[in-house]
Formats: C-alpha cells, structure tokens, sequence
C-alpha cells in the first residue's frame, strides 16, 4: 500500500510539475487560433485542385474563416457541403449550378491530320510552343494530355489523340481549363446537350483542308437554335452555354460534322475523386 | 589595323561539326523575283506592324506597306513593285500565325519615288550628321527607325530602340559582331568579304549616333577571309581612333551577347539586364550593313542574304534574296534537294527554328535554311539523366542544366527559379552534348514560360488589389 | 509535299545539332578502359579471375533483363551499364570468392541498388559498391581470403598488405613489395592488384573526357597526405603513405568507382569536396576502423552526400554577383 | 576529453541512433522532404534530446531511484519527455509558425519518439553519469540530425527516380535508409 502511494505520489508529482511548466508556456507564448478552420478544412474534398482560386483547400478554408472569402467557391463541394459550411460559419450562399468540362474539339487522329512529326517533351504547352503546334489545325487538341494530367479526378481521357471528359467524373475545378495551352476546354451548365465542338477561327476553306469535323462557319446551326442560342463570332459558331435549348435534328443538319447533341444530360454528383496525393 | 585577341574566355562553350565549308566560298546571288512575295507583318520582336495597305492596292519597291505599332516595334516595306493581293494569316518561322501582305510582283521592280528623292539629299545630310553628330543624331535614329531595321542576326529586336539607350545609361563600346558561330550559315562571312567597306562605314555611323569612343569587330578565327577583307578594309578609314578587329577563337556560343561582350571587354551583363547596363552595345554584321544602306541609300529593309544550305540541298547558296520569299522557292532556286530531308531549320542548328513545311516566307532575320538528311539528325529521348555533367561544364551562363530540366520534369518551378532558369539564354550547349539526349533546352523553355506567366499573373493580381 | 506520315518533317525544338555521344558510348569506353584491369586479373589469378569477371557479367545482364521485364518497361541491357556493373563486381572480389557468392553480389547490385529505383540515373549508390558491401557484411570470411597471385608461389592463401598490417602491425614496405603493388603482383581482389593496368584505363576514359582529374587527384591526394600526417607523427604506428595509395582498393575506387557519374557530384569544386571526403573516411576507416579496407564503405558514404554537395557548389551564375 | 570524443563519434557515426539502432525512423521519413523544414526539426530533435536526457536523469538518480520505483521508469520519461515536446512545440507556434506548420505532426510525434525515450533509457543502461548522459543524449541527437541531412539530400534523388510501382514513395525511402545504413557500417569497429 505504501509502495502504491509513494509511486502515484511520486509521478503524480512529476506529472504536476510538468502541467504548472506547461501552463505557464501556453499562458506567456501561446498563440491563438480559430479553431473553425481545422473543421472547414475536414469539410472541404481535400482535392487541392485550385478550383476556388486559393492555394488548396487549406488556404481556402483559412479564407472563409478569417477573410470572410464566399462559402460557395469549392466546384467538387456537393450541395451538403456547403449547407454544413453554412451553418458552421452561419453563412449564407446560393449553390452555384454544377459546371463540368468539355473539350470543345472533335479533332482526333483519323478527322485531323498532322503537319510535322513533333519530337519533343510529351506535354501540349511544350508542343505547342514548338513551331505552333503539330497539327495542321492551329487551333485543334494537341493530344499530349496535360489536361488529363492535371485532372485530380481522372476525369479526361485521351481518345483516339482526343482529349474527351467523362462528365460524371468532372469535379467541376476547372485545372484542365487552365492548363490547355489552346484554350479548348470550357466549363459549361451540366445540363446543356448541345455542343459545338470546333474552336478553329480560320476560314471555311482553311477549316475543311485541317480537319474533317472543324466547323466551316456555315451558321445554319445559327438559325435553327432559338433564342440565339448559338451564334456566330467571325468564321466560328458559338454555343451560348447561359441559354438552355435543345433541337432534335441540329447534329444531323451540321455540314460540318462539328455539332453533338447529348442524349442524357449530366446531372447527377458522382464524384469518384482519385486517392489524394502527397497525404501521409 | 591592329589584330587583337579576346582577352577574356566566358565558361563553358562546345564545338559542334561546322560544316561550313558547303557555302562559306559561295559568292552572294541575287535571286530573281519570285511569282509571289508574303511580307509578314511579325518579323521583329515586339508588337507587329500594321498593314496600311489593302487588297488591290499597287505598291512600290520600298513602300511602307507596314508601320509600326508602338516603340517597341518595326516598319515593313514593299520588297518590290506589284499588286497586293491579299492580307492573310500566314505562318511564321516561329509557327504561330500572323498578318501577312501577299504581293503579286510586276515584274518591274520599280522604286518608289520618294526613296529616291531622298537618297540624293543623303550626302548633305551625312556631312552634316558628321560634323555635329549631336544635333542630327535623332533624324539618323529616325532614318533608322524608318527603314524598319531590326537585329538581323535572329532576335529582330527593333535596332532604332536598340540604339537609343536612355541618357543613364552611357554607351562606351561599340562591337560589331561578325562571329557567324552557329554551324553552316554563312550570310556574315559573305557579308564582310564582299562589303568590307559598307560595314565598316555603318558601323561608324553607328558609333557616332551612340557616341561610344570604342568600336570592335568581333570575328571568329575560323573565318580568315572575312578578316583579311575587313582588315583591309580599314585601311580606308585611317584616321579614326580607338577601332580593332578582334579574333575570336572558334567555339559555339561567341556570338552570344553576354559571352561576346565578356571576352572583349571583361564586363559582365548583369543577370537580368542588358549589355547597355556594362556600357556595351552590340550590333550584328548584317544590320550594321542595313544601316549603311539605309542612312547612305534611303533604302529601307527589304532584302537579306540567307545561306541556304545542308547536305540535302543539291548546290547550297547564299541568296540575296526580298524579305517574303518563301523557303520553297529559294530552294528552288538553289537546285532542289538531292536526298532525303528529314529536318527543315530556319536559322542554323544550334538555335533555329524546325520548320513544318517550306511554304513559308522569309523575314528580315532569316540568316539561313538548313536542312538535315535523317541520317544528321539528333533524335531526342526521355531517358533518364545520368549525372554526368557536361552540361554543366558546357553551360556558358554557368547554370545546371542537368538539375534544372528534372526540376522542371517535376513541375519543381519554384527550384528551378531558385537555380536561376531565367538567365538561361538557349543556346544549346547543354542539349547538344547530353549523351542521354535529354530535350534540356526545350524543358528550360517551357519553364522559362511558365514561371514568366507566373509572374505576370501575380503581378496582375498585385495591380487588382491596389486598384 | 504529300500528307504521309513518313515525309512529314520533324520538328523539334533547338539545339537540332547533337555531338553523337550516347549512354551506351560511355558505357562502352569504361568497358575498354577496364580491359587493361581485367586482362592483369587474368594474368595474375588466371581462371578464378576469368570466372568471376564472366559470373558477375553475365549475372549481372541477366539481373538486369529480368528485372525490366518484370517491371514492364524497355530492356535496358543495350546501354551496357550492366557490363560495366559486373566487371566492376567483379574485380571488387577476391579470386577464391565461390561463384554462387558473385551470383548473389551481382543480384544484389542491379535489383537492389539499381533496379527498384528505376534503373540507370536513378542509383543514389553505385551498384557495385553496395553489391560488395554486401557480400563483405554478409560473407566476412570468404570475401576476406584472399589468394596469392599466380606469379607468385603456389600457396592458397595469403594476406594483402592492408590485411598484413591489421594482423601484425607495422612493417616495413620495401620498395621490391612497393613495385610489385604497382604492377599488381600482390594478393588482393581482383582489381585491386595492378594499379598500373587500372592507371591505363583511367587514363583513357580521362582522354575521352568522361572522367574528370578532380576526383581521383584530391582523392589519393588526401589519402596520401593524410597518411604522411600520421607517418610523420609517429613512423613506428603507421605506415608511410606510398603504402596507403599502392595498397587495397584505393586506386580501382578513386578511378572507377568514385568516379562513377551517376553517383557524384557534377560540379567541379564538388568533385574536388567529393574525392576530399572519400579521402579522409578511407584512411580514417583503414586506420581505426574494424575493416582492414574502408574504400567502398567511404564512396559509397559519400554517394550519400551527393545531392548535398550538388546544392552546396552551385556555379556562380553569369552576371550574378557571388555572394547571391 | 578523449572519452567524452569517442562518446560522440560513437553515437553519431558507429551506432548512430537511426542508421544503426533504427530509431527515430518515423521523422526521419516524414520530414526529409524539404532542406529547410528537416534543419528546423534537427533544432527542435536537439534540444529537447539533450535537455530531455539531463531532466530524465535528475528524476532517474533523484527520484525513481531512491525511491525505489525504476519500474516506473517509462512512464515518468515519457511524461516528462511528453512536456518537453509540448513546450517546444507551443515555443515553435510562436516564434516560427512557418517552421511550426512545416513540421506539421511530426513534432508532437517526437513525444512518442523512440530516439528520445531510448536515449533516456540507454543512459541508465549504460549507467552514464550526468555529464555523459547529456552529452550522449546531444550525440545521439546530432547523429539523427547527420542521419535527416544526408538522407534529405538522397530524398531529393529519390523523389525524381522512377521505381516500379509497388516500390514508390515511402517504400524506396525505406530501401534508400537500408542502403545508407549499409554503408555506415563501414564505420563500425570505430570505437571499442
């Protein structure tokens, strides 16, 4: 009994005088901090994708707590999230309508033919910065996939030397949009079908010599979607993603071959976001 | 005329197969007209030029087809006299496209009158310029500016804002660089043996509107013609003070700026700075011979000797030829090709540009067309790097090539900045030695390129907040 | 021009010049430069020094094979630097060393210290230091006995020097036994013998601009004055310095193992830190440490510093000041 | 002086704490990512290894010891050890929240930190006396700090090489820490 008490007393005592030195420490050097960010962080996908326009989730979620930055900026965030965000910081905020990516081109090895033979670093920006590009088309997907490479969902796919999305698996972040060094992917409404999948702004006959499904600026697409929904800037039609609208026939009517129309429009979150890298 | 040799060796350097002898004896030609010229309007650096001519329009030799949009930017005249037939997209040596001025020639090559008129004012106005170069310094820049001169030796930098430093930064020295190091081009070498004398009286025109006491002509040795030819060419110009020829050892990069200064004067260019910070400018064989033409003739920049050469071209040649000729019908005119050609360059194979196609024109800093067999060509890999550090011995800015490319194959950029990748100037010393032929310099580009949007970017921001 | 895809040209980007040396022509040279070191093996140790030097070779290649293959990526082997592996094994063995023992030095080297980190370039150790190594931890005794020459007499075993003086003490270094060292008419491992044979091919490779002096000099250069340190403080202790560099494995590391690019330093003046360093643990690790011979475990310490001195020496970049 | 020399080239180069005895491998995986975070955790290894081994020995010779409880003896270091990383890390927030933020959770790690409890414990193993036990107890920490150093530099290397698969990431680190410790034993024998 007596060996019990000396003992407990014993470490007991070490046990007290390390909780007075530490209290001390905390009370004379201790540093504030909200605690709410570590929650936010827990909230937030962990993608790091720079969607927001901050440096990672981390950055994002401090942005929230202490600058008071929106609560709806995350693009793979589900409509959950933000609610659980919202009450956490007791902010309001209007879910923004799920935006995914699209590639607007169709010219894949066989529709779009080659110029050169590109030896070089595998990576569009490298290609492209080598004499324009290997592509007759000076506007068309390159197919070295850095888009695909930057896609923390695994989303895009190189198809036939096409860089193509799968929809469902787009977190929405927009890395690929800012990575295409032709400017060719989009982020558009999830719920539009109708595509115009030509960014060329050279002329028909230059158009028709560089690709097979380039858009030659025929705008008879222009005049079958209502409501302007697709018009004409230059040689090139554009969709006017802001407006919902859909035609039966507008694929078939293309002379082009350059127009898709979707059957199932993509609505459903079904994020299957890749294993994060870089965690311990 | 005193020889002197370069006083100081800059690290690094290689020396590649010149292989100048297929043109380095060929007299310059003069090509005739072609059926068709394309003037683009994006053959210098800075903001293209923009047309002031339209389709249907008649043009003269020598008319401004052209003007330059803003300081940093450069005329373009009409190479000859003819119809314009259209203005079009048109691809350039560096790939992407740009306005381009298609002239239909007439055939008769007549000059515009206006150059004419002023060519016979041109001899008073040199006497004057000479006697009191202070007050006539601005309409010889003006000239100059007006001819639509850029740095013919491949950069295109506007030479009318290369030769107006700003007041605090005095000019001291004046090279004249006649190194030609690059493999194969031989367009300066002709150059200087077949007009010794008119480079030599722009480039005193030159040192007078810099008002630099110290002139060099930098040459590398392995061009014993070219300095004779100049040698002895400045025996005409006896009086002049403090002007030398130097010899420079024969070794790729000497006709780089920075080495080239640093071997003649010692001085350093700071990183990230310009050789008018060392007092120092330095101005290509070609342009200084544009300047000549331009300030004693009145005539504006429309022509240029190219070396047209490689083993594939059935007789190489150096080809004076209009700016807007394209690649094709200087190869025609150079005999077709004999053999297999696997590499189309514009400029030589150190630093040139691989072209796609020959049907592209010409512009003012087209030094020369090489073209490789498949057997020449060096294909590049992605194998691994095996630390054996030639590039680092070879790298004439001192830099690690070997470690910045795997940072930036990582997408290391803030390292690759940290080891100092802006200050490469890509050459190519590294890339042509790496025995796992790694694409050294095209990884430094592409970093270059990023980190460079990078700051922009981030200046971009900055300038949000503060507004 | 037609549209078929052999006639497009190839673009890429500047330099579009190439001086024609590859991975393999280096690889290749080393092999000639250690001919002159495997040809005095054969001399001396005749057929053990054939078997070991065709061992490690060929278990070496085959290593190398098998593991790209299993890895899925292109064969390797064509490079050659598995050749260059083995015969550096190989003469890092002593000549009665038994041939499965080599096989397992060799698997050692290329799977282990090569392979899994991706292969060549990728090695932060020379593989066939670590193979050694190895062996050395794992078969003290075999990799410890050593045979004499066939030149000399008949006897099986012997000592090398290194191993005499670890046993008895000083004793004095003869300039008959300093000369023979030289030519290689000594016990030892394989490579270790004939330093003149290994000076032959340094002196090739030196030529063809693959090495560099600065290693092998402020290598033995720092041996040397190291032990003339030691001799000059006390003679009757240490032995004198011409010892130090004749004897062991000192010139085969300092010429072509140190020297091994992938695992040292590029630049220059880290060259010169790199053959300081192996210099200082070499002696220091002959002098007190518990292995007679510390050449492979002070390389392969300094591979390990590498990367460390790689950063340290950063050229003095063109138009920066120094201090930046 | 002789002594105290061997005591340290002993514990740093021949039975270095992570290369040979294998502790302190947690750390020295998790922070030899960057140059500059691995210095910051070889300040904070140092100090709380050196004043952790003089505090554990005070309560080792003047507490546990007369009183007869040296079963006790892993509980009280690591309560003491545990404060001493706290203090640290509190001192860390507030002086450099940048380093603090780079060590990230592998400071309070050094808590459980075996190099750290077997320093404490391998003093009274080898029945050090106070001047040793802390000298032993910085030896050991500069031997882990060697250790971090050398292997960051590997680190770098490593993380551009191209292993197959199954080896990427921690599990190459691992055979990179066998290979150096391999070549560390070329040390031993060193000292008797």
């Amino acid at each position: 009994m007596g060996a019990l008490v000396t003992t407990a007393s014993a470490i007991g005592g070490v046990g007290l005088v390390c909780a007075v030195a530490l209290a001390l420490a905390a009370r004379f050097l201790g540093v504030e901090e909200d605690q709410r960010i570590e929650e936010v962080v827990d909230l937030l996908p962990g993608a790091n994708c720079g969607g927001c326009g901050f440096a990672g989730c981390a950055d994002y979620a401090k942005a929230m707590v202490i600058e008071g930055a929106a609560i709806n900026l995350c693009a793979p965030c589900g409509a959950e999230t933000l609610q659980a965000l919202s009450e956490l910081l007791g902010r309001k905020a209007e879910a923004t309508e799920k935006e995914v990516a699209i590639v607007l081109c169709g010219g894949n090895a066989t529709s779009a033919p080659r110029r050169s033979a590109y030896n070089g670093v595998a990576d569009c920006a490298a290609a492209h910065a080598v004499g324009g590009g290997d592509k007759v088309c000076q506007y068309g997907c390159l197919g070295y996939g850095s888009c695909a490479r930057v896609c923390p969902s695994g989303a895009i796919e190189l198809v036939d030397g096409l860089a193509t999305v799968h929809p469902d698996l787009c977190i929405g972040c927009g890395a690929c949009v800012r990575t295409c060094p032709r400017h060719l992917i989009k982020m558009v409404p999830a719920t539009r079908v109708v595509h115009v999948l030509c960014s060329s702004r050279a002329k028909g006959p230059v158009v028709k010599k560089a690709c097979t499904v380039g858009c030659i600026g025929c705008s008879i697409c222009t005049k079958l979607a209502e409501d302007n929904a697709i018009r004409m800037e230059g040689p090139l039609a554009v969709v006017d993603y802001s407006k919902q609208f859909d035609h039966p026939e507008i694929a078939e009517k293309c002379p082009g071959h350059c127009i898709v129309r979707h059957q199932t429009p993509n609505t459903e979150h079904r994020a299957s976001l890749k294993e994060p890298a870089g965690t311990s | 005329m005193k020889l002197l040799k370069a006083k100081h060796k800059s690290h690094g350097g290689v020396h590649p197969k010149y292989r100048k002898n297929l043109v380095q004896d060929m007299a310059i030609e003069e090509m005739p007209l072609p059926q068709l010229l394309r003037v683009s309007m994006a053959q210098h650096l800075g903001a293209p030029a923009r047309p002031v001519v339209k389709k249907g329009d008649t043009v003269l030799r020598g008319q401004l087809i052209g003007e330059a949009a803003g300081f940093i930017s450069a005329a373009v005249h009409a190479p000859t006299s003819g119809t314009v037939k259209a203005v079009t997209p048109c691809p350039t040596p560096a790939g992407p496209q740009a306005p381009a001025i298609e002239i239909e020639p007439d055939g008769e090559d007549r000059w515009d009158p206006e150059v004419e008129k002023s060519a016979a004012a041109r001899d008073g106005l040199i006497a004057e310029f000479q006697k009191s170069p202070g007050a006539k310094k601005d309409v010889v820049l003006g000239i100059i500016a007006d001819a639509g001169i850029v740095g013919m030796g491949g950069a295109g930098f506007p030479t009318h804002v290369k030769l107006s430093p700003p007041p605090k930064k005095p000019i001291d020295t004046l090279i004249i660089n006649g190194a030609e190091c690059e493999p194969y081009l031989s367009s300066d070498n002709r150059l200087m043996i077949e007009h010794a004398e008119r480079i030599w009286s722009g480039a005193l025109l030159v040192r007078k509107v810099l008002g630099a006491g110290t002139l060099r002509v930098a040459i590398e040795e392995n061009k014993p013609e070219a300095i004779a030819a100049m040698e002895k060419a400045a025996g005409d110009f006896g009086g002049e003070a403090d002007v030398a020829i130097v010899v420079l050892k024969t070794e790729y990069p000497q006709g780089a700026e920075k080495q080239q200064i640093y071997a003649i004067t010692g001085r350093e260019v700071p990183a990230g700075g310009l050789p008018m910070d060392v007092g120092t400018v330095v101005q290509n064989v070609g342009t200084t011979y544009a300047v000549w033409d331009a300030v004693v003739n009145a005539r504006p920049l429309i022509q240029r000797v190219t070396s047209l050469t490689g083993s594939p071209v059935s007789t190489p040649r150096n080809v004076l030829a209009r700016v807007g000729t394209s690649y094709a019908d200087m190869l025609a005119f150079c005999g077709g090709t004999a053999g297999d050609v696997a590499k189309a360059i514009s400029g030589g194979p150190m630093m040139g540009l691989a072209q796609a196609s020959l049907d592209i024109p010409t512009t003012k800093t087209t030094s020369g067309i090489v073209l490789l067999t498949p057997a020449e060509l060096s294909v590049y890999g992605s194998t691994p790097c095996i630390s054996c550090g030639r590039c680092v011995d070879g790298c004439p800015m001192n830099l690690m090539p070997c470690e910045l490319s795997q940072m930036l194959e990582a997408e290391d950029y803030d390292a690759a900045e940290e080891y100092n990748v802006l200050d490469c100037i890509e050459c190519g010393c590294c890339a042509f030695q790496c025995p796992a032929h790694r694409p050294l310099v095209q990884h430094i580009r592409q970093g270059k390129a990023r980190i460079m949007a990078k700051r922009r970017a981030e200046r971009q921001a900055a300038a949000k907040d503060e507004s | 021009m037609t549209d078929t895809e052999e006639q497009l040209y190839i673009v890429s980007s500047s330099p579009h010049a190439h001086s024609g040396d590859s991975v393999r022509r280096i690889m290749l040279d080393v092999i000639i430069a250690l001919l002159p070191a495997c040809a005095a093996a054969v001399f001396f140790f005749r057929i053990d020094a054939a078997r070991l030097i065709a061992t490690c070779v060929a278990a070496c290649v085959a290593t190398e094979w098998l593991c790209r293959k299993a890895m899925g990526r292109d064969s390797g082997i064509t490079d050659l630097s598995a050749v260059v592996t083995g015969i550096l094994l190989a003469l890092n063995l002593p000549p009665s060393l038994p041939t499965w023992m080599a096989v397992v030095g060799s698997i050692v080297a290329i799977a282990i210290a090569k392979q899994l980190f991706g292969g060549i370039g990728y090695n932060p150790f020379n593989p066939a230091l670590v193979g050694r190594a190895a062996l050395l931890i794992s078969f003290t005794g075999p990799m410890t006995t050593w045979s004499n020459p066939a030149t000399l007499t008949a006897a099986t075993t012997a000592a090398t020097p290194l191993r005499l003086l670890r046993r008895y003490g000083v004793y004095d270094f003869t300039p008959t036994m300093a000369t023979n060292a030289f030519l290689g008419n000594i016990g030892g491992s394989l490579g270790e013998a004939s330093v003149l044979a290994l000076l032959i091919g340094a002196a090739w490779l030196l030529w063809r601009r693959w090495i560099s002096w600065h290693i092998p000099v402020f290598y033995v250069g720092t041996v040397a004055l190291f032990a003339l340190a030691l001799w000059l403080i006390d003679p009757q202790q240490n032995m004198p310095p011409h010892f130090h560099v004749l004897t062991g494995g000192l010139m085969l590391g300092a010429l072509f193992m140190a020297t091994d690019m992938v695992t040292s330093p590029v630049t220059k003046p880290g060259m010169a830190i790199f053959g300081v360093g192996c210099g200082i643990l070499t002696m220091v690790i002959r002098r007190w440490g518990g292995y007679p011979e510390g050449t492979s475990f002070a390389i392969l310490i300094m591979n390990a510093f590498t990367p460390l001195i790689n950063r340290a020496t950063r050229p003095r970049v063109f138009g920066k000041k120094r201090s930046a | 002086m002789t002594e105290y020399l061997l005591l340290v080239v002993g514990a740093v180069l021949v039975n270095n704490f992570v290369l040979t005895r294998f502790l302190g491998i947690c750390p020295f995986l998790g922070v030899s990512k960057k140059l500059s975070t691995a210095l910051g955790m070889c300040g904070a290894v140092v100090f709380v290894m050196t004043s952790a081994s003089a505090v554990v020995w005070l309560v080792e010779a003047y507490l546990l010891v007369p009183l007869k409880i040296e079963y006790m003896r892993t509980i009280a270091f690591i309560l003491v050890i545990a404060s001493f990383v706290q203090l640290v890390d509190i001192a860390l927030k507030k002086i450099s929240p940048a380093l603090h933020g780079a060590l990230g959770i592998f400071l309070p790690l050094i808590t459980t930190n075996c190099a750290v409890l077997g320093v404490a414990r391998l003093n009274v193993q080898f029945k050090y006396g106070f001047g040793k036990a802390v000298m032993f107890g910085f030896a050991a920490s500069l031997g882990f700090s060697l250790a971090l150093v050398i292997f960051t530099g590997l680190r770098e290397k490593i993380d551009r090489a191209d292993p197959p698969k199954a080896f990427q990431g921690v599990a190459i680190a691992l055979v990179t820490a066998g290979l150096l410790s391999l070549a560390f034993m070329g040390f031993a024998g060193l000292v008797k």
